[in-house]
């Protein structure tokens, strides 16, 4: 019984082995690929690289604006966080820890925004945004985001704020203490984990955001990472494969660099929670 | 008769404190619907351009559109497969990871890598490797001797549905196999050791304890799942653009093309109208179906009777 | 005491809830110089340097005026421009091409050019080809900056290891050569023809369509009249040449044509001179092994010599006149030989071409490192120059229609549709009319 | 210190009615305890003086005053829950000044209050911890310190004890009387554990099914039962019920069943049913060697001090609680005496008590 048990758990690790080589093989490629001079990318690929180059890097670190599209990606999703986090604790409050007549209808409205295709928003939100001095603007562009970050961002939060006893709330009530205070001293400190997984899910919702982004964002000054790394992968005539290896790579780094630092709690966010 | 509640006096804080997020979404997607509404009722083929208002025309071409029908008919396919094949998937994953092992923490954080890259980074990634002379997947296997013939991943009309599938699975799975892993993580330890002592096998426990208790996730992604299936644009643009022929074009794929190739912004608003009302049927026959299970999501107070 | 900040609070939400509706209202800031913004569709962070180069050095000569580069992608160019004419936030420069600029100026957010176009004819002299698509009831609508045309360009080396001594003069030689030149054992295959529903695909096979002599899809009353003979015989044509393709042609988009022939996958391709870098850099050959060569015809004479070619010209947004005078003064300068002649060689070397008679021979672009090594393949581009045309644009007014032949891919579609169907290329000509005529 | 007087409670949920018609008068300083099974109402019923549960209909009054209508904060009440809702992100220190920070008092003034509380609950020690960092029962302290910072009028405890284990149950039961008896404080204290009730109420509100059952002091209610379900609710163990029929020979009347035959006490005479519901404690028999009545010993448990005897008396079974000594095994046969005093009769049909005064 104890060896079929453990042929088992080896077939088990095995098939994990193989869902992570399937999901994280592309990243490795790409990663070998950016350096690799171009020409052994657009010949006969082989699996070894033959040759080892920073030239991609070079391009793309020295020669391309990445670092500008990094920073703007940043302060947009930097943006969208901050827009988006009190808008989602006060909206998960609101809707799961709060009694009030059409409570349901509002929380299943906000799912509409799921509910369009969003590539035919564009030309109504351009005029909408435009009448607001939004366009060209990162701050329009992390309303957009946020907009699209909210409602499934509340539904996030709300299965960590139901793990909380209802009676933290009460006792506050019964000490009179007031339901902002409670929120604010006693809610959103309790909730802190949860409210770390939401701004990360905010973050990387805004960080990938490539649509919007295009459309509102005119200056070239101002253009996301999306934007850039499109105009180096998808340059109209030509790709450079190991300069959009490097590209893509780029574009996945800050986000490996903030799954280093938050990763975990990203998971124990929405884990401790425990959704339901 | 009203009386003072701790819970009703909460009510106006409650509508006031959604009250951005409703002001939010109002402004970015009810607004445009609207706009949208109204070019639909339109000749308008360019924004901005001169038109007349042509009422229910465009609405009756396009029940007229074999085209559009059939897109329709792709569309059902692909939320159905999307929809299916990524919460099957990301549910077993979940249950395969959940249980400890070496290097569980490393997993349950980098499984989300794909789910945290540009769809542009995703697209080209595999347009890249499913490339049938030159992709790494059809070298490789040809190099092995898997294939004799290369396989026409995004060229065979046959496959690049299946292939499309695959690429926006491999995006979204890791996402939601996470948040089944949360679900998981709220089934009481004991549950399950009771159902031990009980006998029970895995199928056992899974049908009579995991499951039940995963419902309320399981519905609520159905829901937010398939609108988010049903309105995939991005990949399948970048990847197909559609093609081959017609074979990969969904509603807002074809309603993309009419709006901006095709010139025809009022044709495609009324398309994306229809497709809206047959999503929120969709939505509301769903969510009466599943009633329970959204109540239940919504009653934070319902144990406090006792 | 709680229930007055309870109170405030309620009222707090409000006023952010009602001023988050309200939105921020921006501060204009009124400038002295007179700011002028160009939006263009070239992307890549080489063409976007190489213009932003010319940008300073225009501000730099002209300090009353401050011009500015936007980008957009080709794929949200339509739909950022019309929300930008329809919100009137429009830029006062808008590159286009000729069924873009169609489109377009539906909006009504397109000025007449001509007063523009006058003052910088004055300075240099354009090839009236590249004028001629944006001539339009008695106006003209844009400046012509660069042209593109179609070339058959070929693997000099896989010509010489099959014995073949000369690049094909006919489409027969083109498909015998085609033949000859496919080695599936080696992954080598004859031709590289985006079959795809792009518009990579639409521009390949109307240049083919075009040397099959039916380069006229409209007649002068904006019917289509693609059903004929020409047409089948180039629609049978490529279905003969798509047997030398590799066989993924259906997905093309243009990085995979031009891949296949830098990286030895395909010996022919109709393309752009669009990749000198490239096939220095990846190939591994030299710049004498690219071959140029014009687009092959029928050896019946059926056909015509012919290429597809594209005028990218900027469109006049501004009504403003003070605008307009500085747009005059910064094409004028951006075309005057020793600017248009470095920016042609670096910009995207041999893909932009001039679109004025001064830069033919203008050694500045000749000397740039890279097309000084393809001389030879960059001169056949100015020579073909006078045989090109663009769909839809050969009748005395533009037809309307071309807009959704080129965004929809027509062309590609009915392509898409024989090959797949394995339909007869009279089914597929007809196809196409069909297609073009549901346009409405 | 206030009293606290509940008029005709209800409480609705949906359509079931959770509390029915509940009249209780608490007076100031008294410690009156809602026991009853749990599902019975009384946890609803504490939540509804404290303003966390809309009424209804009916009235709450705090000190004369009408508070149906103030929320839970204006109320002046404090509440210790059952499971402590402490924060768990502050200090004990900082748990216990919440309330008083809330309300501005000054910081000089929530230190001096804080360190007194903690000083008469013992946790002087653990100002600086974090709640996951105590014990269970430190954390009740610091659940009853927080409502005691605040010195309200009345204390609402919500099964304060339950989540400690026994031991730690009687000594802070024990602290908890102590206590309250200090503040002089109004408690209104909710439980399901009937030994619980006994040993704190001044008086307790048996609940049964949304109503009031009894409400009266601990010994009335042991001695004098309001009906056959406070007496099996209250003592431990429960009290022995045997269906009997009234028999009348020669003027005299008697309680009769298939196994044995009783008569009825001299007080009441009276009784005028043909059948009534018998009850009797288990320790309120007396063993005798012959001429009483017999069973036979189906099971026995020690207890310690004392034996449960389990005895079938004809189909039924019966406990009865002997001293130790007694050398008892199963399967012998037992007598025993059952003093007239020591009966409760209960009306068959509604389980009332049959008083011995009803004269009609």
């Amino acid at each position: 019984m104890n060896s079929s048990y453990s042929v088992i758990s080896i077939l088990r690790l095995l098939v994990i082995v193989l869902i992570m080589f399937i999901l994280l093989a592309p990243f490795l490629w790409i990663l070998i690929a950016s350096f690799r001079p171009n020409m052994e990318l657009v010949r006969n690929q082989t699996l070894i690289p033959q040759n080892i180059t920073l030239e991609n890097y070079v391009s793309l670190f020295a020669k391309s604006a990445y670092w500008k599209w990094v920073i703007n990606s940043f302060i947009v999703s930097l943006y969208t966080v901050i827009l988006s986090l009190p808008l989602i604790v006060a909206g998960a409050y609101s809707v799961y820890r709060t009694q009030f007549r059409g409570r349901n209808v509002l929380s299943f409205f906000l799912l509409s925004v799921y509910i369009f295709p969003t590539a035919l928003l564009v030309v109504p939100i351009f005029k909408i945004f435009d009448g607001l001095s939004l366009i060209d603007s990162h701050l329009g562009c992390a309303l957009m985001n946020t907009a699209f970050a909210v409602p499934f961002g509340i539904w996030l939060l709300q299965a960590f704020l139901r793990s909380l006893p209802p009676e933290l709330e009460e006792a506050a009530a019964v000490d009179g203490i007031s339901k902002i205070r409670t929120l604010f001293q006693i809610i959103i400190p309790q909730a802190a984990p949860g409210i770390i997984a939401i701004a990360m899910f905010a973050f990387i919702v805004s960080w990938t955001e490539y649509l919007f982004a295009m459309t509102l964002l005119l200056s070239n000054d101002l253009h996301t990472l999306p934007i850039g790394l499109t105009g180096i992968v998808f340059g109209q005539y030509r790709v450079n494969w190991g300069f959009a290896a490097a590209g893509a790579v780029g574009s996945a780094l800050p986000v490996f660099i903030l799954f280093l630092i938050v990763g975990r709690w990203f998971i124990r966010g929405i884990s401790a929670g425990a959704i339901k | 008769m009203t009386q003072n509640d701790f819970r009703n006096s909460e009510a106006r804080l409650g509508l006031y404190l959604i009250l951005p997020a409703v002001v939010l979404v109002i402004l970015v997607v009810i607004l445009p619907i609207i706009s949208g509404i109204q070019i639909s009722f339109t000749s308008q083929r360019v924004v901005g351009s001169e038109f007349e208002t042509v009422g229910l025309k465009n609405y009756l071409d396009l029940f007229g559109d074999k085209n559009f029908i059939a897109s329709l008919g792709r569309s059902a396919v692909w939320v159905i497969a999307n929809g299916l094949f990524q919460t099957i998937i990301s549910l077993l994953i979940a249950l395969l990871i959940n249980q400890p092992f070496r290097g569980q923490n490393f997993v349950r954080t980098w499984i989300l890598l794909p789910w945290a890259v540009p769809a542009a980074v995703t697209a080209i990634l595999w347009r890249w490797m499913f490339d049938a002379t030159s992709g790494i997947i059809n070298t490789s296997m040809m190099g092995l001797g898997v294939l004799e013939k290369p396989l026409l991943f995004l060229a065979n009309p046959e496959i690049a549905g299946i292939s499309l599938t695959f690429v926006n699975s491999w995006r979204y799975v890791p996402f939601l196999t996470i948040i089944f892993l949360a679900s998981l993580a709220s089934v009481p330890e004991e549950e399950y050791e009771a159902a031990k002592v009980d006998g029970a096998g895995m199928w056992l426990q899974f049908k009579s304890i995991t499951f039940p208790n995963l419902l309320p996730t399981l519905t609520v992604l159905g829901l937010v799942g398939t609108l988010w299936a049903s309105n995939v644009f991005d990949i399948i643009w970048m990847m197909t653009r559609g093609g081959p022929g017609v074979s990969t074009t969904t509603v807002p794929v074809l309603m993309y093309d009419t709006a901006f190739y095709g010139y025809n912004i009022s044709k495609a608003s009324a398309g994306a109208i229809i497709f809206l009302l047959l999503l929120i049927i969709f939505a509301i026959v769903f969510i009466f179906l599943n009633r329970k299970q959204f109540i239940l999501a919504n009653e934070t107070f319902k144990d406090l009777s006792k | 005491m709680d229930n007055r900040i309870y109170g405030n609070f309620c009222r707090l939400m409000k006023i952010f809830s009602m001023t988050f509706a309200a939105g921020l209202l921006g501060i204009n800031v009124q400038a002295k110089t007179i700011q002028l913004t160009m939006q263009h569709m070239e992307q890549p962070p080489s063409r976007v340097e190489a213009m932003q180069v010319v940008v300073d050095k225009f501000n730099a000569k002209y300090p009353q005026y401050r011009m500015k580069q936007n980008v957009v992608g080709w794929g949200e160019a339509y739909s950022r421009v019309s929300a930008q004419v329809e919100a009137g936030v429009g830029v006062d420069l808008q590159q286009a091409i000729p069924a873009f600029f169609t489109a377009i100026r539906q909006t009504g957010g397109v000025q007449p050019a001509t007063g523009v176009f006058n003052k910088v004819a004055k300075e240099v002299k354009f090839i009236g080809a590249y004028v001629d698509q944006y001539r339009a009831d008695g106006e003209i609508w844009a400046i012509p900056a660069f042209g593109m045309l179609e070339l058959l360009m070929y693997n000099k080396k896989h010509f010489e290891e099959a014995g073949i001594p000369h690049p094909p003069k006919t489409t027969e030689e083109v498909l015998a050569a085609a033949k000859k030149l496919t080695i599936p054992s080696k992954g080598q295959y004859g031709f590289a023809l985006p079959a795809s529903d792009t518009l990579a695909g639409t521009q390949s096979i109307y240049t083919w369509m075009g040397a099959f002599g039916g380069k006229k899809i409209f007649d002068d009353n904006c019917k289509p009249i693609v059903n004929n003979p020409q047409n089948v015989s180039a629609y049978a044509f490529l279905k003969e040449l798509a047997k030398y393709s590799p066989p993924d042609i259906g997905s093309y988009a243009w990085a995979e044509v031009e891949g296949a022939l830098v990286s030895g996958k395909a010996s022919m391709i109709t393309f752009k001179n669009a990749f000198m870098n490239a096939w220095i850099n990846d190939s591994g050959l030299t710049a004498n092994d690219l071959g140029a060569a014009p687009i092959p015809v029928p050896s019946d004479g059926s056909g015509e010599r012919f290429s597809l070619s594209y005028s990218n010209a900027f469109m006049v947004m501004t009504d403003d006149p003070e605008k307009q005078e500085g747009i005059s003064k910064f094409m004028a300068f951006w075309l005057s030989p020793e600017i248009y002649g470095e920016w042609l060689g670096t910009s995207e070397p041999g893909l932009f071409l001039p679109v004025t008679d001064n830069a033919k021979t203008n050694r500045i672009m000749f000397s740039a490192p890279v097309l000084s090594k393809f001389k030879k393949q960059h001169q056949m581009s100015l020579d073909e120059a006078p045989y090109t045309g663009m769909y839809g644009f050969m009748q005395n007014n533009y037809c309307p229609a071309v807009g959704q032949f080129e965004g929809q891919n027509f062309t590609a579609k009915a392509m898409e549709k024989m090959v797949v169907e394995d339909i007869s290329p009279e089914e597929a000509v007809q196809y196409l009319e069909e297609l073009m005529l549901n346009v409405n | 210190m206030a009293s606290v007087s509940l008029k005709n409670l209800n409480k609705f949920f949906g359509n079931t009615l959770v509390v029915n018609n509940v009249s209780v008068d608490i007076a100031d300083g008294e410690f009156l305890v809602f026991v009853g099974p749990s599902g019975c109402g009384k946890t609803t019923t504490l939540r509804m003086v404290a303003g966390l549960e809309s009424i209804s209909d009916g009235e709450i009054q705090i000190r004369d005053r009408t508070v149906n209508h103030l929320p839970p904060g204006a109320r002046d009440v404090a509440m210790v829950f059952q499971n402590y809702a402490l924060y768990s992100h502050m200090t004990v220190g900082k748990n216990l000044g919440f309330a008083l920070k809330a309300r501005r008092f000054d910081d000089d003034d929530i230190k001096k209050r804080v360190l007194r509380v903690a000083k008469m609950l013992d946790l002087e020690e653990m100002l600086d911890r974090k709640p996951r960092q105590l014990s269970g029962g430190q954390r009740q302290r610091v659940a009853l310190g927080r409502a005691i910072v605040r010195n309200p009028q009345v204390f609402l405890m919500d099964e304060p004890l339950s989540n400690l284990d026994a031991l730690l149950r009687l000594q802070t039961r024990k602290e908890l009387i102590e206590l309250t008896g200090e503040l002089k404080s109004t408690v209104i204290y909710v439980t399901h554990d009937q030994v619980e009730a006994m040993t704190m109420g001044h008086r307790l509100a048996v609940m049964n099914e949304g109503e009031v059952v009894q409400l009266d002091t601990p010994e009335n209610i042991y001695n004098q039962p309001s009906s056959r379900f406070v007496a099996e609710f209250i003592g431990s163990p429960p009290m022995n019920f045997l269906n009997m029929e009234i028999n009348e020979k020669n003027g005299k009347k008697f309680l009769k069943n298939d196994s044995l035959v009783l008569p009825v006490p001299d007080s009441m005479k009276k009784l005028c049913e043909n059948a009534v519901i018998m009850g009797f404690r288990p320790n309120e028999i007396e063993l005798v060697s012959q001429g009483g009545i017999s069973g036979t010993v189906s099971v026995v448990e020690s207890l310690g001090a004392e034996k449960l005897v389990y005895l079938k008396l004809g189909v039924n079974t019966i406990s009865i609680l002997v001293p130790s000594e007694e050398k008892i095994k199963s399967g012998e046969n037992l007598q025993f005496n059952l003093r007239p005093e020591a009966l409760h009769l209960f009306n068959y049909s509604n389980q009332r008590r049959i008083t011995s005064n009803r004269n009609d």
